[in-house]
C-alpha cells in the first residue's frame, strides 16, 4: 500500500518541492499506540488533509511534525532543516507553525499580544532585553480583520474570548510569522461557515506563497473545499493517501471508520398535545444577547444558529444559570425561575453542555469515570457516600455507549480532543435533565460517533425532554433539529422548519449574515 | 503512662558514672538568636572539651514544643543529666515535671519553678537595677533632675526575663533619685535590626526624650545606631538593662564618661554555664546528690558603666 | 511536559487488566516514600539502636500527633487550590483559650472550646475565600497575625495553665496497647479525612474544585459552599490540634503552633500534593509528616550542632527532592489541560 | 504600554475610543491603592504631625528600602507562578557573609560579595525549579533552612560587624536631595524591574510563562532558561537587599531577614498579583510594600501595646482586603471567562 501511495504522489502531487517527509513514525504512550508506523510527505504550495476517527492519531502526527512531541521511532524530516525538529524553538527555525486543537492563547495577554506571541521582538534583535513589538499597531488590527476579528480591540484581554474567537485568534499568528509549513488542527471545529471563508482566503494566500499546509477537520465538506490530497489515518496507521479530485466523502468516511455510514432519520417531535413548554424565555438580556424570546416544547429539539459572536452562547449560558440574566424571565414548566448558578439550574432540571471544553468541560486531574459521574454523583451516593460499584458499572456502560476510546481509569486529559468531547457529552446526558442546552455538542467528534450522539439526543427528546442545540454548522442543525432559530447581533432574526421547502444551509447563512427574510 | 512518676529523679538517669569521660550531659538551650545564648554554647563546649565529658547541645528556637522533642531525644541518647534553659517559665510546668522525673535537671538562665533539681539564674531584677543606678548617676552628673525615656522591649512572648529587667532598671533609676516618664514602649525582639527600627519610629514620635532603654544590648546597639552622628538626637542617650555584650562594652569604654552608651548589666553567659555544668557533672559522678542543692542560686549581678568598664571589657571574648 | 504524567498510566485499551503494573505505577510516583525509606536507613545505620528504641518511637509518635492533624487540615485546603498559613496561630489560639476559658476545669470542656475556636477561625477564613473571592494567602496571613495577636492579648504573653493541667498531662502520656493515645487520635483523623476525600461526594467535589474550578461550577457543584466547608473542617481539625497540644504540654503557651504552617505546607507538598490544587494524597501527606518529624528527630539524635541543624535540614530537603525525583515531572502548573503539552 | 493591565470591563463593541474609561478601569482595579489611602488618612488623623514629619518619612523610606527590593524579587518569581520563601534567609546569608568575608573591609567589596551570594542562592533555586521541575515551594523551603543554617554556622549566632562598619553606617544615613540613598537604590530597582517587565521581551516571556506555560513553550519561548534567569535575578536583588541591610544596620546579625519572605509575599499579593502567576504589577507591589511599612510604623507611632500589635495588624489586613474588594472579582483561578463568577 505504501508503494502505491508513493507512486500516486510522484504522479500527481508535486505541485511544489518536498516540504516534509515522515518515515516509519511511531508514537507510543503508555499503553496506547497513537501512531504506528506512518510514512507521509507534504509538498510546498499544497494543502494536505488528514482525516481519521477520534483518536486516530491526527493531532499526534501534527505534534510530532511541530516538535511538540518526539517520536518513539522513526523521524520526520523538514526540508531545509538538517535534523528532526525537537522543540518549539527549532520548529520556529524550521518554519513549522502549528495551530493546536485547543488553541494556545495566553489569557492574561491582550488580543494584540497574543497575535504577536510567536514574534515578541521587533526586528531581528535577539537580546532578551530587547524592546518588544508594538502590539496595538495598525498592522495588528489588519491582521485581526483578516481572520474576522476586526471588531475586537487589540488591547482587550484574550481570556474573555469564546472558543471560536480563540481559534481565529490563534490563526491570526500565521500572518505575522514566517513559515514553510502550517498545521491547522481542527481550527474550524467551533467556527461557523462565515469564518471558514476567512480561513479559505488565508490558506489560498499561504498556498500561493508556497507554504505546505496540513488541515485536520471532521467536516468533510471543508476538507473537500480546501484540500489537494487527503491522508486517512485509522488507529495510528496510515490507510491511504488520495487526491481530492479522485475521491468523495463516502469513500473517505468508509476508509476512516472501516464501514459505510448509514443515513440517519430524524424522528418527529413527540406530539404532546397542549403541553406547556419545557422552557419559555421572554425578553432575555445578558452577555451579547439583546432581548431574546422563545419556547422549547417537550420532545422538541430546537437549534440555535448564528455566526461566531452572534450571542448564541450568551443565550445558552444565561438560561442555564452559568451567567445571570440582566433582564428577562425564564419559565420552566410554567414556573418562573431565577437562576443564579449552574447548581440552581441543575436542581430545576436544566443542564448546559459547555462549548469551552478546555475551560469548563472536564476536570483535568480526573479520569473518565470521575468526569462522567461528576454531575450525577449525588444520585450514585447514599448519605453522601459514593456507591463505588454502581458508579463503576454505569461508567463502563457509558464508555461503551459513547464509544470513548479509553477506559474508566484513563485520564480524560490524555484523550484525543474528540474523545474528550464524548466524555463531556456523556456526563451531561447521564444527568438526565428536563431541559438540556448543548453548545457545539459535536465539536471535534468524528462522523461515526456523531451519528451516535445524534441518536442519543433523539432518545432524550423522545422522552419528552426539551433540547436546545447551539451549533455553528448549519447542516448539523438541519439534520438534527425540529426547529431552528437564527441569531444575529444578539437578536433572534429568523425561525426555520428544516422540513420546509427552501430551508437549507444557504438560507440559514443568509439570515445569520443579514437576513432578507421576514424579521420578527 | 509514659512518665509514671512526678517526683524529681533522685540520681543520674543511667546510674552514677565513676569517670567524668563517661558522663553525657544534655544542654537544652532556649534559642540561639541572640549572642548571649550563642556564647553559652561556645563556653559549654569548651568546658566539655577540657573536662572530657560528652555534651549534647540543642537549641529550641524559643519554642517549648521543639525543646520537649529535643530533651526527649537527649534522654533517648543516654544523657545522664540535663542542663535546661527553659523557653517558658509558666508553660513548661507539666512538661518539665515529666522530664525531671526521669533525669536530674539543672536550669540555667530561665527556670521553671517547682520542677527540676536546681537552677542557676541570672538575677534579672538586680542586674537591671544596678544598670539603672549607673544611668541615673550619669544623668545627674549632666545636671538632669528628671528624664523622659522610651523602652525597647522583648517580644510578646517574653513572660519573665524582660519584665524583670525592665522593672529592675526603673527601680534603679528611682533609687538613683531620678524621676522618669515613659513616653513609649515598643518591641525590638531582642534583635539589633528590629531594635533599630523600633527606636527610629519611637524617636520620630518623641524627639525630646533623653534616654532609650533597651532590655538587652543588641537592641540598645540598634538604638545607638539611630542617634549616633545625628544632630537632632545629640541629647539622646542609650542604656541597656542587661547582657554586657562585647560591642556594647566597647562603646562604653570608647566613650568613657562622656559617652552616649551609659550603662548595661552583667549577665555573664560563661559564669552561668560554668556553674550549671559543674553541678551537673557532680551529680552524674556521684559527687553530689540532687537533694544537696537549693532550688535556685544566682550568678553575680553587677552594673557596668564608664567607671568600672575596664574590669569587664575583654576585646577577645566571644560575647 | 509533564503534567498528566501523574497517573494517566493505565491505557485505554488494556483497560484494567494489569493490576501488577498499577502497583508499579503507584510505586513509581511515591517519591516521598523513598525519601522516608532513605531517611530511615540513615537513621538505622547511624543511630539504629537509639532510633528504633521504644522510647524514641513513642516520642516520635507523640511529636507527630499535633502536626499530623494540622497537616490533614492543610491538605484539604491545598487540594482546593488554596493555602492556609493561619493554622499555627489558630492552633495556638484554640490551645490558649481552651486552657483559659472558665479556668480550664475539664479536659472535655477544653476539647469543645478548642474545636469551636478552630471552627470559628476556619469559618471566617472560608467565608472570605469562598464568598468574597479573596486570595487565601492574604486572608490567612491576616488571620495568622490576628489569631497570634489574640493569643498574646489573651494571656499577655504569659502561658496559661488550665486547672485540669494534671489530667491533661496524664492524657498526654497515656498509651493504648503501647501506642500513645494522642497518636491514635491523629491516625483516626487521617482515616476520617481519607474516607471523606476518597469515598464521599464531598471529597470528589473538593478535588474537582481544586483541579478546575470552572468545570466544577458549571457542573452544578456548589463551589462556594464546598469551599467554605473545607475551611471550616480545616479549622475544626486545627482546633483539635490545639487540644492535643494542651494534652501534650498541659499549658497554653503563647508560642503554641508557631511556624507550624510552614511545616504543614511542606509536609503536604513533599507528600506530592500540588499547591495549585486538585492533586494530592492523604498517604503522601502522612509520609510527608513523618519525613519532617524523622529529620528533626535524627538531627537531634545525631547531636548535630544547632548551628548546623538548619543547614542540614535544608540540604537534606534539597538533596532528597532532587534525587528522589529523577523521574519526577509533575509541575506545579499542571499542564494537563492540554494533553498536547507533552 | 502596561498592556495587560486593564481589567476586561469594556465590551468588544465599544471600540477603542473611550480613553477616559481606561482610567476609570484602572482606578477600579487599584484596591491596594485605596487601602493605602485609607491608612494614610488614619495616620493623618491620629498622628498627622508626627507621621508626616521629615524624620518619620525618612525613617519610613529607610524601612521600606530593604523589604522593597526583596518585594521586587518576590514579584518576578510570583509572576512566573512560582514562590520564593527563601528570600529572607538568603538576604541574611548575603548580609552576614558580606560583613565577614575578608573582615568586611570595604563597602564596595561587600556589595560584590552580597550580590554574588544572592546570585548563587537564586541560581540553585532556579536550576532546581526550571531544570528539575521541582515545586518552587519545597525548593525554596529547603533553601530557607539551608541559608539560615549557614548564617548561624558562619557566625556561630553572633553578629558580625564588618571592619568598614562606620562607612556602612555613614552610607546608611546619607541622603541625596533629602532622600535617603538607600531608598533611592530601592526606587532604582523598582524602575529597573518595571522596565524589564513592561518593556522587554524578557518581561513578556515572564508573564507568558506564568499565565500559560504550554502556550509559552509552544511559542518558542525558552521556558527553562527564562525561569532560571528569573530566579537568578531575584537572587541578585535579594543579595542587594542584604547589602542594604548592612548599610542600614552596620552589622550582620544572625536574624537578618528573618520572616521577610512572609511580608514580601504579602506585599506582592496585596498589590494585586495572582499567586498562580501571569498577573501582577510593579506598581501594585510597591503599594503593597508601602502598606505594610505604614501599618508597622503607625502601630508603633500609636504606641500600640506589643501584645495587641499583631492582632491589630491582622484585623487591619482582613478588614482592608474585605472592604476594598467589594468590587474585586478577579479570582486566583482567573475566571474572567466565566461570567457566573461576577
Ligand atoms: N498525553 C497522552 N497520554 C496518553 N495518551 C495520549 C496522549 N495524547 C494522546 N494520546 C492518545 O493517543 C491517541 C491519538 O490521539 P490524537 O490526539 O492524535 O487523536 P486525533 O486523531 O487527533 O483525535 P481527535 O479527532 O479526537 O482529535 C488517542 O488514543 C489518545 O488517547
Ligand atoms: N458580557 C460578557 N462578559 C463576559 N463574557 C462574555 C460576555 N458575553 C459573552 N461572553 C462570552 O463570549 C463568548 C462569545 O459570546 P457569544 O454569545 O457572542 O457567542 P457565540 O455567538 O456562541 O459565538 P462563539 O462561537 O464565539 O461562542 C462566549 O464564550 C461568552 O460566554
Ligand atoms: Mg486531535
Ligand atoms: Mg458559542
Amino acid at each position: 500500500m505504501v508503494a502505491v501511495e508513493r507512486e500516486d504522489e510522484q504522479a500527481g502531487a508535486p505541485a511544489g518541492e518536498l516540504a516534509f517527509k515522515a518515515v516509519g513514525v511511531k508514537k507510543h504512550y503508555p499503553g496506547v499506540k497513537a501512531l504506528d508506523g506512518v510514512d507521509l510527505e507534504g509538498y510546498r504550495g499544497e494543502v494536505l488533509a488528514i482525516c481519521g476517527a477520534n483518536g486516530a492519531g491526527k493531532s499526534t502526527f501534527a505534534k510530532l511534525l511541530a516538535g511538540v512531541e518526539t517520536p518513539t521511532e522513526g523521524e520526520i524530516k523538514v526540508t531545509g532543516f538538517d535534523h528532526p525538529v525537537r522543540n518549539a524553538a527549532e520548529a520556529e527555525q524550521a518554519g513549522v507553525l502549528m495551530m493546536h486543537q485547543e488553541p494556545l492563547i495566553i489569557d492574561d495577554f491582550t488580543v494584540g499580544e497574543n497575535v504577536w506571541l510567536y514574534k515578541l521582538r521587533s526586528g531581528k534583535d535577539i537580546r532578551p532585553w530587547a524592546q518588544k513589538v508594538d502590539t496595538n499597531s495598525q498592522e495588528t488590527r489588519e491582521v485581526l480583520r483578516d481572520v474576522g476579528l476586526g471588531h475586537l480591540r487589540t488591547n482587550q484581554l484574550a481570556g474573555d474570548l469564546g472558543p471560536g474567537q480563540r481559534q481565529m485568534l490563534s490563526l491570526s499568528r500565521a500572518a505575522v510569522t514566517h513559515h514553510k509549513i502550517m498545521i491547522l488542527d481542527e481550527t474550524t471545529a467551533s467556527t461557523s461557515e462565515e469564518h471558514f471563508k476567512d480561513i479559505l482566503d488565508l490558506v489560498a494566500r499561504e498556498k500561493a506563497a508556497g507554504t505546505s499546509i496540513i488541515f485536520v477537520s471532521h467536516r468533510l465538506n471543508e476538507v473537500f473545499a480546501m484540500c489537494d490530497r487527503i491522508a486517512v489515518l485509522r488507529n495510528g496507521k496510515l490507510i491511504e493517501v488520495l487526491r481530492t479530485a479522485d475521491t468523495d466523502q463516502d469513500e473517505i468516511t468508509t476508509l476512516m471508520i472501516g464501514q459505510a455510514l448509514k443515513a440517519l432519520d430524524r424522528p418527529d417531535a413527540v406530539d404532546v398535545v397542549d403541553a406547556e413548554p419545557v422552557v419559555a424565555v421572554r425578553n432575555l438580556w445578558g452577555g451579547t444577547a439583546k432581548g431574546v424570546s422563545f419556547d422549547v416544547n417537550p420532545g422538541e429539539i430546537v437549534g440555535l444558529y448564528g455566526l461566531v459572536g452572534s450571542g448564541r452562547s450568551s443565550v445558552a449560558r444565561t438560561i442555564t444559570g452559568q451567567k445571570r440574566a440582566v433582564e428577562g424571565t425564564i419559565t420552566v414548566r410554567g414556573q418562573e425561575v431565577v437562576l443564579d448558578s449552574p447548581g440552581t439550574a441543575l436542581k430545576k432540571g436544566i443542564a448546559y453542555l459547555t462549548e469551552d471544553r478546555r475551560l469548563e468541560g472536564f476536570v483535568k486531574d480526573f479520569d473518565n469515570g470521575e468526569n462522567m459521574s461528576l454531575v450525577v454523583l449525588p444520585k450514585m451516593a447514599r448519605g453522601g457516600v459514593v456507591d463505588g460499584k454502581r458508579e463503576k458499572s454505569r461508567i463502563r456502560e457509558l464508555i461503551k455507549e459513547f464509544q470513548v476510546k479509553g477506559g474508566p481509569k484513563t485520564y480524560t486529559s490524555s484523550l484525543s480532543g474528540g474523545n474528550q468531547q464524548k466524555v463531556v457529552v456523556a456526563k451531561w446526558l447521564e444527568a438526565d435533565p428536563d431541559f438540556v442546552v448543548l453548545d457545539e455538542p459535536t465539536k471535534g467528534i468524528d462522523v461515526g460517533a456523531r451519528a451516535n450522539i445524534y441518536q442519543i439526543i433523539h432518545r432524550v427528546a423522545a422522552r419528552g425532554k426539551g433540547v436546545l442545540v447551539v451549533s455553528s454548522e448549519a447542516e448539523e442543525l438541519l439534520s438534527l433539529c425540529h426547529r431552528i432559530l437564527v441569531m444575529r447581533n444578539g437578536k433572534i432574526v429568523g425561525e426555520f422548519n428544516p422540513d420546509d421547502e427552501g430551508t437549507d444551509t444557504d438560507a440559514l447563512i443568509r439570515t445569520a449574515l443579514h437576513s432578507d427574510e421576514a424579521e420578527q | 503512662q509514659i512518665y509514671p512518676s512526678s517526683t524529681p529523679a533522685q540520681g543520674p538517669a543511667n546510674g552514677i558514672k565513676s569517670d567524668v569521660s563517661d558522663v553525657v550531659v544534655g544542654f537544652a538551650q532556649q534559642q540561639l538568636q541572640a549572642p548571649y545564648f550563642a556564647a553559652m554554647q561556645v563556653q559549654s563546649e569548651q568546658i566539655a572539651k577540657e573536662q572530657g565529658f560528652k555534651l549534647l547541645f540543642q537549641a529550641a528556637n524559643k519554642d517549648p514544643v521543639i525543646q520537649m522533642n529535643q530533651m526527649q531525644a537527649m534522654i533517648s541518647q543516654g544523657a545522664d543529666v540535663l542542663v535546661v534553659n527553659a523557653t517558658s517559665v509558666k508553660g513548661q510546668k507539666e512538661m518539665m515535671t515529666q522530664i525531671a522525673s526521669q533525669i536530674p535537671v539543672t536550669y540555667i538562665d530561665t527556670s521553671v519553678p517547682g520542677t527540676g533539681m536546681t537552677s542557676v539564674q541570672s538575677d534579672n531584677l538586680t542586674i537591671g537595677r544596678e544598670s539603672g543606678i549607673l544611668t541615673a548617676k550619669r544623668f545627674k552628673d549632666l545636671g538632669k533632675t528628671s528624664i523622659k525615656m522610651v523602652i525597647l522591649t522583648g517580644p510578646a512572648t517574653d513572660e519573665f526575663v524582660g519584665p524583670n529587667r525592665r522593672q529592675g532598671f526603673l527601680d534603679g533609676l528611682e533609687e538613683g533619685g531620678l524621676p522618669y516618664e515613659i513616653k513609649a514602649e515598643q518591641s525590638g525582639d531582642y534583635a539589633q535590626d528590629k531594635g533599630q527600627v523600633a527606636a527610629e519610629t519611637m524617636l520620630a514620635g518623641n524627639p525630646d526624650v533623653d534616654l532609650i532603654l533597651g532590655l538587652n544590648d543588641s537592641m540598645a546597639l540598634g538604638a545607638y545606631n539611630v542617634v549616633n552622628g545625628k544632630d537632632q538626637y545629640k541629647n539622646v542617650y542609650v542604656a541597656a538593662s542587661a547582657d554586657g555584650q562585647k560591642e556594647a562594652l566597647a562603646l562604653i569604654k570608647q566613650g568613657g564618661c562622656e559617652g552616649r552608651y551609659l550603662s548595661t548589666g552583667l549577665n555573664s553567659p560563661s559564669l552561668a554555664a560554668e556553674q550549671a555544668l559543674k553541678i551537673s557533672v557532680d551529680v552524674a559522678t556521684g559527687k553530689a546528690k540532687p537533694s544537696d542543692f537549693k532550688p535556685e542560686s544566682f550568678t553575680k549581678a553587677v552594673g557596668i558603666g564608664c567607671e568600672n568598664i575596664d574590669e569587664y571589657y575583654d576585646p577577645n571574648s566571644v560575647f | 511536559m509533564t503534567a498528566t504524567a501523574t497517573a494517566p498510566t493505565s491505557s485505554p485499551d488494556q483497560a484494567e487488566e494489569n493490576r501488577g503494573s498499577a502497583v508499579v505505577d503507584w510505586l513509581k510516583s511515591q517519591y516521598a516514600l523513598y525519601i522516608l525509606v532513605a531517611l530511615l536507613l540513615v537513621a538505622t545505620i547511624t543511630r539504629g539502636s537509639v532510633f528504633w528504641s521504644g522510647t524514641n518511637i513513642t516520642n516520635l509518635l507523640l511529636q507527630m500527633s499535633i502536626i499530623g492533624v494540622v497537616v490533614m487540615a492543610e491538605l484539604i485546603v491545598v487540594l482546593t487550590g488554596g493555602i492556609d498559613i493561619s493554622v499555627g496561630s489558630a492552633l495556638g489560639l484554640a490551645a490558649v483559650v481552651a486552657a483559659g476559658l472558665f479556668g480550664g476545669p475539664s479536659v472535655l470542656l477544653a476539647l469543645v472550646v478548642a474545636i469551636v475556636i478552630g471552627g470559628i477561625v476556619g469559618a471566617v477564613n472560608g467565608w472570605l475565600v469562598a464568598f468574597r473571592g479573596l486570595e487565601p494567602f492574604i486572608v490567612t496571613l491576616g488571620m495568622l497575625a490576628l489569631a497570634r495577636g489574640l493569643v498574646y492579648a489573651y494571656g499577655n504573653g504569659i502561658p496559661i495553665n488550665p486547672e485540669a493541667a494534671p489530667s491533661f498531662a496524664r492524657l498526654g502520656q497515656s498509651t493504648f496497647i503501647g501506642i500513645p493515645v494522642l497518636a491514635i487520635i491523629w491516625l483516626a483523623v487521617v482515616a476520617l479525612i481519607a474516607f471523606l476525600l476518597y469515598r464521599t461526594v464531598w471529597g470528589r467535589r473538593v478535588y474537582a474544585i481544586g483541579s478546575n474550578i470552572n468545570a466544577a461550577r458549571s457542573s452544578g457543584i456548589p463551589v462556594k459552599g464546598t469551599l467554605w466547608s473545607v475551611y471550616i473542617l480545616a479549622g475544626l481539625l486545627v482546633g483539635l490540634g490545639g487540644w492535643i497540644f494542651l494534652a501534650r504540654f498541659a499549658s497554653g503557651t503563647s508560642t503554641a503552633g508557631n511556624l507550624l504552617e510552614l511545616e504543614a505546607i511542606a509536609a503536604v507538598v513533599i507528600g506530592g500534593a500540588r499547591l495549585s490544587g486538585g492533586y494530592g494524597k492523604v498517604f503522601g501527606a502522612v509520609v510527608g509528616t513523618i519525613i519532617f518529624a524523622v529529620i528533626a528527630n535524627l538531627l537531634s539524635l545525631l547531636n548535630v550542632s544547632t548551628f548546623l541543624q538548619d543547614a542540614f535540614r535544608g540540604a537534606l530537603i534539597l538533596v532528597a527532592v532532587t534525587v528522589a525525583t529523577v523521574q519526577f515531572s509533575r509541575r506545579r502548573k499542571s499542564d494537563s489541560t492540554t494533553p498536547a503539552a507533552k
